[in-house]
């Protein structure tokens, strides 16, 4: 039984991995491949209603003895990021069905999705380099394929190899930084990392810079991640390309992974350094966000316009870490929550649309109101809640991340991070143009006059992703005073 | 009885309200003709009890009923009514003028069918806030009334409104009178911030006159006759007045020449408290008018159409008020005499009986003959017995020529303005003016006469008589022509209303009985200066207008030309005013829209373009090769190690 | 013993001539290859600190070893699942030329 | 009548039932206009219900007399929200939000009468409007910032939609323009309300509780806070230059739309700033004094030498609405009870008056096909009551004394004049370009001959729903510049709460 009591922190994701080998076979067995669907939604609900259990109701305390505070660990700030990423599984999974309809080997697609929440899941439960490093291979390996899943598209292919091309030479990049970390820190534990480092930097001279170069070389390789500007190019051309609901789970779940990384390996590990990253990661933030917004102006392809907005949404996430209150933390993580909802509930109306037949161009959402009142509804709801505005859910977590600038801002010495503020708000003024333009397209503009219905599991997603955008703007109190727990996990307070 | 005063106006307002609302089928005679007359007639004998009252020597200054109107924290503004014998003055002209010309104008309007209903709900409306304004016991509820009253002549100016120039003439005096409202209302707010209250009582009482600083006291006043500026129509916001007649002739008599008109006399003469503390706009309030009386007189000398006549006759006239009214001041201030105040107030009242009545005769003449160009008329004396009698009745008051009204407030208003040239020797030229502007007067009134009864008809038409509706009141009118002047014998040369009314500053302007009074005007040689040349007035329009064979062509010869042209273009103020309005201000609102377009909106869509144009460029690096891709990657990690080691090394390490 | 200077330096160079394969070459085993080169170079350093922190503390510090172990195995399944990828790409494109697969841009 | 009722919670949530019911009706589409009345009316029931409650004078009563009274807010309703931010849903109104409250309701339901014609897309148009008369309401009577910004935000998706779906020619453009350039401005208020709300360190967001720390905050801070706020606000008056998005989405809204616009959304910035920056804030707005006086009458002159060049009616209107702002703006800048009082009741005045103008310019379009002054004229022998209508409207918007808006100028001139002297003469001469551009217009388009640049045959005078809604909003006006002493007796007190950090005022 001790192997078990090792192992029981990874129940979870052991579980997920179980049914994840599982999912093939029944690929052979079941001729409705919607069983499928079913079966890869059982675990992860499973594990849904336990974190939910958990961290809102308190009914059910995770294992969290053996080996694993070394290596994992789960805490609030774990279980709040597994629940998003679970949601967002919940949600790719839901609207799978109609979308892969007619292609080979959807067991695998589902496995692929198991094992990349798996992945992901890992990530923010990790307290060592070496477990964060795997999570992230799992979960970047397995998109990869998924992202390139559709074999019968030109699109899907290259941007599978987009994707595993940069994401590659990014690994590379995470691993060397990795490395040079534990050779100036000389461990690999993330919460060990900043007190080593100091005492061995002050023992061993020229260590700054290959600290230095460590750093910068993991924000590229993190940065990669959560497709932060100069490292987000990969990221249109790969959401456009993957199958629609790959590219949710990618904007989703796969950044929101980087994220908790970042978080864990800044603000834990080298927090100490704080004074000599912040205003680069604060002017990385800025640019990302304006970059992102900009570009997507222009956009034509929804799909990729959304990406460019999941690129703008990552460069607000990213104004915690100069920040790196535990206030700014609660509302990264707050904003981790609702955003996997809203970009996710996005792409899964694109991809139900894709279903019937409505293409990926802003154009062809030309008269949707009319067409599809509800799905035309439901977007219209994503992206006012993308673009900020109340009583939404993207307001909500927006307006606690950009008041941590403030809040810090007023602080004597730190009154520069208020610029974060100004970017952050009039970025979302900008992003503003864009959403307002598919509104437009759909609710202004006369298009065709067939209906569209919506495909029952996708639209079963949609609902899901709805009420919680709605539910979490209008009524936001648990889940943030969530967000301000794990804040407190992480910093361990 | 006073204090039912304030129901003065609610008469023809409720007519007011009548008319606008009741259905079509009930209104009566007339389209309304009843309701506004019945409105009328009730001021009228309310009014005449409240005038007797103050002939009585009672008075309600300041203790009457009162109305909240706003209060905002300590300041408060009510409202009330105020009763004196200059209000007295007042109430006699509003409500005698008015209810006659709502009878004629049962009669001279008849044949406008559906729109007799919007006239007569406009009449009524205006003898209402006419009340109004004469019984406001503060600056802000007259400055309330004083724009009802605005409003109403705007509405009754453009009462043909499908006539292009009748809908432009009554733009252009709201427009212009407004002007003057303005600085009335600047007036008024320095008072307020001095006195912390506009009502009479608070500032004609000394002690709260003394709150205001003196340089202040010189710009309140000279504002608030600013006021009076516009609505009397003087020099240099005067050219409205004869645009304003394009309204029906009833109009033009009782607002453009016996009552609204009247206000900015009545307002500067309500100011005397205040004015005889700033002598400087006491000069200004005298030149003003001196100037205003001679050059309105010289265009009325070349005014073709009749009412145009009447309009500067109008301007004239009531810059003799006004200068009156400045000399007076000085003769409060130094002498202690109300001379000139009485003999404004006098020639205010003679002038809203002859000058309606002249107004009403044209009007009459108008109806007959179908046009106001007195080049096509001639030779109605005949035709239309009673009104040119009755005309003629009024250009000899007008004239000056005793013993008709306008002879006695005449001579009073220039005798006080020579004597006043005691102390300050401007004054001699002013009254210099004045005479010049009497001979002018009647020479244009005659020749008014003249052209249009005298003679043979000049064009085609069809006259007869106005219907007994109109004459009648043509035949009061011309018995108060005759008679108003006569007024001057009573208490103590007029002085009496004079004296109630700016209280404490002065005593009666002559004392001593009737007899004494004729003594002192007959006894003067200044009197018989300006009767030679009002007589040499009516002579020479005899000689040129009246007599056939007079080559008129004389004057377009030369010096003579060129002023005849100024004069013609009312020396050029008038075109003045539209080059200013179109050149400038619609010019400067021109470039303001482009500048609004193009440079404020042009910054907005700038960076709206901005964002877009940048968008496409960024757009233009996500090439899709993707070994560019890891190779931005390469450059921002490089440009980061540089920003990190050497741009923004904070140490820490 | 070797300092350890040398070996970061042979490492970096490891890298960079990694990186610059990933950046240059244009066939994509070639660039898969390439990666591998970088992974590698990591891989090196993890080793070479784990052997100087084994100096420096008392004791053995194995992480370094340990994590050699993991990416070795990460990278072997990257590189199936990137042959897997660039066998489908040869299917749609005919061609495994990385910048001949650019229809996704903009 | 009304104790331990949530009046105001109810008057905010009709609107809200009512749009839920319309956007639910499917096919019965003809029915929108009657629910969305039905709703509207009982809220302006309800709304003048508080009015009629409302105590004039709350100084005055004994205590406990007064259900739900606090610091001279009543039917006063706090609950907890959010409570980890320290958010709240407080309610309640005072003198200076009690007549924009009711004008809310009122001129909510005379645009749903006065497009009772409106065939396109009946459910979603009423359906909006409703949500947008929620926002308005919300933002009128919210104490709490996040609910204030929350309801003020709530505002915008409606417009835009309602200029967007119902717009003009070149509706694309102007429904963006309003959407971004104001959602900017609230973004900059946002951003102060922020650092309000940490500064103040009170984790809570009771705009009450906030200002009596916020008085003392260092005057550097005030500063910038409050020129924050006052952008956030400016923009929504609008204020020179920031007013360019005015014209264009009143050009291209529909007439209800429009109406609302100016009758209600301006106002939202003028309520914003006298409800939250200048009590909160008193040395930033003391140190802002001249820029706001500047701005202020760079707005009067502007947007009135501007309407002079208009040759769209509407257009006109639009910046006759900046002019008239600017008064507001005046008012505040004063600091003083005289001017603030008359600026909020300019609010008031403005919102009637305008209502007006923009229905009247609706009437124009809709019975001539077109706005444009050159193209109109002679109208009123052919529709003589939208002649009247319209006369009056344009008479009481350029400050004619017994109408409105006269009490309300007069004494922001007055409280211009005590503060600054001569400035005076600056504001004061755009009364008269105000008589012009209205007097000319109204000359060019229903006097004189008529036109025959147009087809007027088939051009009628007033329907029914159009006419009521003016008739009735006219009569008002003629009340209460008559009696303006009803409105002003419950703003002063509130006022004089509102700048007791002046040093009574």
């Amino acid at each position: 039984m001790e192997v078990l009591d090792v192992l029981g922190a990874f129940m979870p994701q052991l579980l997920l991995v179980l049914f994840a080998l599982a999912l093939p076979a029944l690929d052979y067995l079941f001729k409705d491949k919607r069983v499928l669907a079913f079966a890869t939604l059982a675990p992860l609900v499973g594990y849904a209603l336990a974190l939910v259990s958990w961290t809102v109701g308190g009914y059910w305390e995770p294992p969290t003895d053996g080996v694993s505070p070394h290596l994992i660990e789960i805490d609030m700030f774990s279980g709040l990021f597994a629940l998003a990423f679970v949601s967002v599984g919940i949600i790719v999974v839901l609207s799978s069905p109609e979308f892969i309809r007619g292609e080979r080997n959807q067991g695998e697609y589902y496995a692929l999705i198991l094992l990349a929440v798996t992945g992901m899941t890992v990530v923010a439960m990790s307290t060592d380099l070496i477990i964060l490093f795997v999570g992230l291979e799992i979960a970047g390996i397995a998109s990869f394929a998924l992202s390139g899943f559709s074999k019968g598209e030109k699109r899907s292919a290259e941007a599978a190899t987009k994707y595993f091309i940069v994401g590659g030479f990014s690994s590379a990049l995470t691993l060397f930084a990795i490395s040079l970390f534990y050779g100036v820190a000389g461990t690999t534990e993330i919460a060990a990392l900043g007190p080593e480092m100091s005492a061995m930097l002050s023992a061993v001279d020229g260590t700054r810079s290959v600290a230095v170069m460590a750093t910068v070389m993991l924000i590229a390789g993190l940065g990669f991640k959560i497709a932060a500007v100069p490292f987000h190019m990969w990221a249109p051309d790969v959401y456009e390309g993957a199958p629609t609901p790959i590219s949710g789970l990618l904007a989703a779940a796969s950044k929101k992974m980087g994220v908790a990384a970042l978080f864990k390996i800044f603000l834990i590990g080298i927090i100490a350094t704080k004074s000599d990253w912040d205003v680069a990661l604060g002017a990385m933030a800025i640019l990302t966000m304006t970059v992102g917004n900009v570009i997507a102006v222009v956009q034509t392809n929804i799909k990729r316009m959304l990406a460019y907005s999941s690129i703008a949404q990552a460069g607000y996430i990213l104004i915690v870490l100069p920040i790196g209150t535990d206030y700014a933390v609660a509302g990264g993580l707050f904003h981790v929550v609702t955003h996997a909802f809203m970009k996710s509930g996005a792409f899964m109306v694109v991809a139900a649309l894709v279903v019937r037949g409505v293409g990926e161009s802003i154009d062809d959402y030309r008269g949707l109101a009319k067409r599809s009142p509800l799905l035309a509804l439901a977007m219209t709801l994503f992206l006012l809640s993308l673009a900020g505005i109340p009583p939404l859910a993207g307001f909500a977590s927006k307006f606690v991340l950009f008041s941590s600038a403030v809040d810090a801002a007023l602080v004597p010495g730190q009154s520069w991070l208020i610029w974060l503020a100004v970017a952050g708000v009039l970025n979302s003024a900008l992003s503003l143009y864009y959403y307002a333009r598919v509104i437009k397209r759909m609710y202004m503009e006369k298009g065709s006059d067939d209906k569209v219905s919506v495909p029952r599991m996708a639209g079963t997603a949609i609902l899901f992703a709805s009420v919680m955008t709605v539910l979490l703007g209008v009524y936001f109190d648990a889940v943030f005073d969530l967000c301000q727990q794990a804040a407190a996990a992480l910093f361990g307070t | 009885m006073l204090e039912y005063a304030w129901l003065i106006p609610v008469f023809p307002f409720a007519a007011f309200i009548l008319i606008s609302i009741l259905p079509k089928r009930t209104l009566s005679w007339e389209d309304g003709a009843g309701y506004a007359i019945g409105g009328a007639l009730g001021a009228f004998a309310l009014s005449m009890l409240v005038i007797w009252d103050v002939i009585a020597g009672n008075t309600m200054v300041g203790d009457g009923p009162k109305f909240e109107w706003l209060v905002i924290g300590d300041i408060s503004v009510v409202f009330g009514i105020w009763i004196d014998e200059l209000t007295a003055i007042m109430l006699v002209v509003v409500s005698v003028v008015g209810t006659l010309v709502v009878f004629y104008s049962g009669g001279y309007m008849h044949g406008e069918g559906e729109r007799r209903r919007r006239y007569y709900a406009e009449i009524t409306l205006f003898i209402s806030v006419m009340y109004g304004l004469v019984i406001s016991d503060s600056y802000l509820q007259m400055f309330i009334f004083w724009e009802l009253v605005g409003l109403c002549s705007y509405l009754l100016i453009g009462f043909w409104y499908e006539k292009p120039s009748a809908a432009s003439a009554a733009k252009r005096a709201f427009i212009v009178t407004r002007v003057g409202d303005i600085m009335f209302m600047a007036g008024i707010i320095i008072l307020f911030k001095y006195v912390g209250s506009l009502d009479f009582a608070t500032l004609f009482d000394g002690g709260a006159g003394a709150a205001v600083p003196t340089d202040m006291m010189v710009l309140a006043t000279a504002l608030i006759f600013g006021g009076a500026i516009g609505k009397s129509a003087q020099f240099p916001l005067h050219e409205w007045l004869p645009d304003a007649m394009e309204g029906p002739t009833t109009v033009s008599a009782l607002i453009h020449a016996a009552t609204m008109v009247k206000a900015g006399v009545y307002l500067t003469a309500r100011s005397y408290p205040l004015l005889v503390q700033a002598p400087e706009s006491l000069m200004l309030v005298a030149v003003i008018g001196g100037v205003t009386a001679l050059i309105a007189a010289t265009v009325a000398l070349v005014a073709t159409d009749i009412k145009r006549v009447l309009a500067y006759s109008t301007i004239s006239q009531l810059g003799y008020m006004t200068l009156a009214l400045g000399a007076g001041g000085y003769l409060v201030v130094y002498a202690g005499s109300g001379a000139g105040y009485s003999a404004a107030l006098l020639h205010l009242m003679n002038h809203a009986f002859f000058k309606a009545l002249l107004f009403l005769c044209a009007g009459s003449v108008i109806h007959a003959v179908g046009t106001n160009d007195m080049r096509f008329m001639g030779g109605l004396g005949k035709k239309m017995r009673i009104t040119s009698l009755t005309m003629l009745f009024g250009a000899i008051a007008i004239s000056g020529i005793p013993p008709f009204s306008g002879f006695w407030s005449k001579d009073e208003v220039l005798a006080a303005v020579y004597s006043a040239g005691e102390f300050d020797s401007l004054f001699f030229l002013l009254w210099a003016m004045g005479i010049a502007t009497a001979f002018m007067t009647a020479f244009y009134m005659f020749r008014m006469w003249f052209m249009t009864f005298a003679g043979d008809p000049r064009s085609d038409y069809q006259a007869h008589e106005s219907p007994r509706l109109m004459t009648v009141p043509l035949i009061i009118l011309a018995a108060l022509a005759f008679s108003s002047g006569f007024a001057l014998f009573i208490g103590d040369g007029f002085g009496m209303f004079a004296e109630h009314s700016i209280g404490s500053l002065f005593h009666g302007a002559h004392h001593g009985s009737a007899m004494d009074l004729l003594a002192g005007i007959f006894g003067d040689p200044l009197t018989y200066v300006s009767l030679v040349l009002a007589a040499a007035g009516i002579l020479v329009a005899y000689a040129v207008y009246g007599k056939p064979g007079f080559d008129r062509s004389v004057f377009a010869k030369g010096v003579g030309g060129a002023l005849q042209r100024a004069l013609e273009n009312r020396w050029y103020i008038s075109k003045f005013y539209d080059d200013f309005a179109v050149k400038v201000v619609y010019g400067l609102s021109l470039v303001a829209d482009a500048f609004d377009r193009y440079v404020i909106d042009g910054m907005v869509n700038g960076f709206a373009f901005l964002g877009t144009k940048s968008g496409e460029i960024l757009r233009r690096a996500q090439s899709g090769n993707v070994q560019r891709y890891a190779s931005l990657i390469v450059v921002g990690l490089c440009l980061l190690l540089i920003f990190m080691l050497y741009i923004v090394p904070w140490g820490g390490w | 013993m070797i300092p350890i200077e040398y070996w970061l330096v042979f490492s970096s160079l490891l890298f960079s001539i990694g990186a610059y394969g990933v950046l240059t070459r244009r066939n994509a085993i070639v660039v898969l290859m390439c990666i591998e080169i970088m992974l590698n170079s990591a891989n090196i350093n993890l080793v070479m600190f784990s052997s100087y922190h084994s100096v420096l503390h008392v004791g053995v510090d194995p992480s370094g070893q340990v994590f050699t172990l993991f990416s070795i195995a990460i990278a072997a399944a990257e590189v199936a699942v990137g042959l897997a990828i660039l066998l489908s790409v040869y299917r749609r494109y005919q061609t495994i030329e990385v910048d001949k697969i650019n229809i996704l841009r903009w | 009548m009304l104790e331990n009722v949530p009046v105001l919670s109810l008057t905010i949530l009709l609107p809200l039932v009512g749009a839920l019911v319309t956007f639910t009706l499917g096919k019965r589409e003809s029915m929108a206009k009657w629910v969305a009345l039905a709703f509207s009316a009982a809220a302006f029931l309800l709304s003048l219900a508080v009015a009629f409650e409302f105590v004039v004078d709350p100084y005055s009563a004994a205590p406990g007399e007064l259900d739900g009274y606090s610091n001279g807010y009543q039917f006063y309703e706090s609950h907890v929200w959010i409570e980890s931010l320290g958010i709240n849903y407080i309610v309640g109104v005072d003198g200076i939000s009690l007549p924009l409250f009711v004008l809310t309701t009122l001129l909510c339901m005379l645009s749903i009468i006065f497009s009772w014609d409106t065939d396109h897309r009946p459910k979603e148009y009423f359906g909006l409007m409703l949500i947008l008369e929620v926002g308005v309401l919300g933002v009128f009577v919210a104490l709490d910032y996040f609910m204030f910004y929350v309801f003020w935000e709530i505002v915008l998706i409606p417009m835009y939609l309602m200029i967007g779906i119902w717009g003009g020619p070149n509706k694309d453009y102007a429904a963006i323009k309003f959407f971004i350039y104001t959602h900017i401005a609230s973004l900059a208020m946002l951003i102060a309300i922020m650092a309000m709300y940490f500064e103040a360190g009170l984790r809570t967001f009771s705009i009450e509780a906030i200002a009596e720390v916020s008085v003392d905050f260092s005057s550097g801070l005030q500063l910038a806070i409050f020129a924050a706020m006052f952008f956030g606000f400016g923009v929504k008056l609008p204020m020179v230059p920031f007013h360019t998005w005015l014209p264009d989405a009143h050009v291209e809204a529909p007439t209800a739309g429009s109406v609302l616009l100016a009758g209600l959304l301006l106002k939202m910035g003028g309520y914003g700033l006298i409800r939250v920056a200048i009590p909160s804030l008193p040395s930033g707005a003391e140190d802002m004094v001249f820029v706001m006086a500047a701005i202020a009458v760079a707005s009067i002159l502007y947007g009135a030498i501007l309407c002079l060049a208009q040759a769209d009616l509407k257009k006109m209107v639009a910046y006759s609405s900046i002019s008239h702002m600017g008064f507001v703006l005046l008012g505040y800048a004063t600091l003083g009870e005289l001017g603030v009082v008359a600026g909020v009741f300019q609010m008031f005045a403005h919102g009637l008056v305008t209502a007006v103008l923009f229905m009247m310019c609706g009437v124009v379009q809709h019975k001539c096909g077109t706005r444009m002054i050159p193209l109109l004229g002679g109208l009123a022998s052919r529709m003589p009551v939208a002649a009247t209508l319209m006369t009056v409207g344009f008479l009481a918007s350029l400050g004619l004394p017994g109408l409105v808006s006269f009490a309300a100028e007069f004494m922001v001139f007055a409280a211009m004049f005590f503060k600054w002297g001569m400035w005076i003469f600056l504001p004061i001469t755009a009364v008269a370009v105000t008589a012009a551009y209205y007097l000319w217009a109204l000359q060019r388009s229903m006097f004189g001959p008529m036109t025959n640049r147009i087809e007027t045959s088939h051009v009628r005078d007033v329907d029914w729903y159009e006419g009521v809604p003016v008739a009735v909003l006219i009569v008002l006006i003629a009340v209460f510049g008559v009696f303006p002493a009803l409105v002003f007796s419950r703003i002063g007190p509130a006022v004089e709460i509102a700048l007791r950090a002046f040093g009574g005022g």
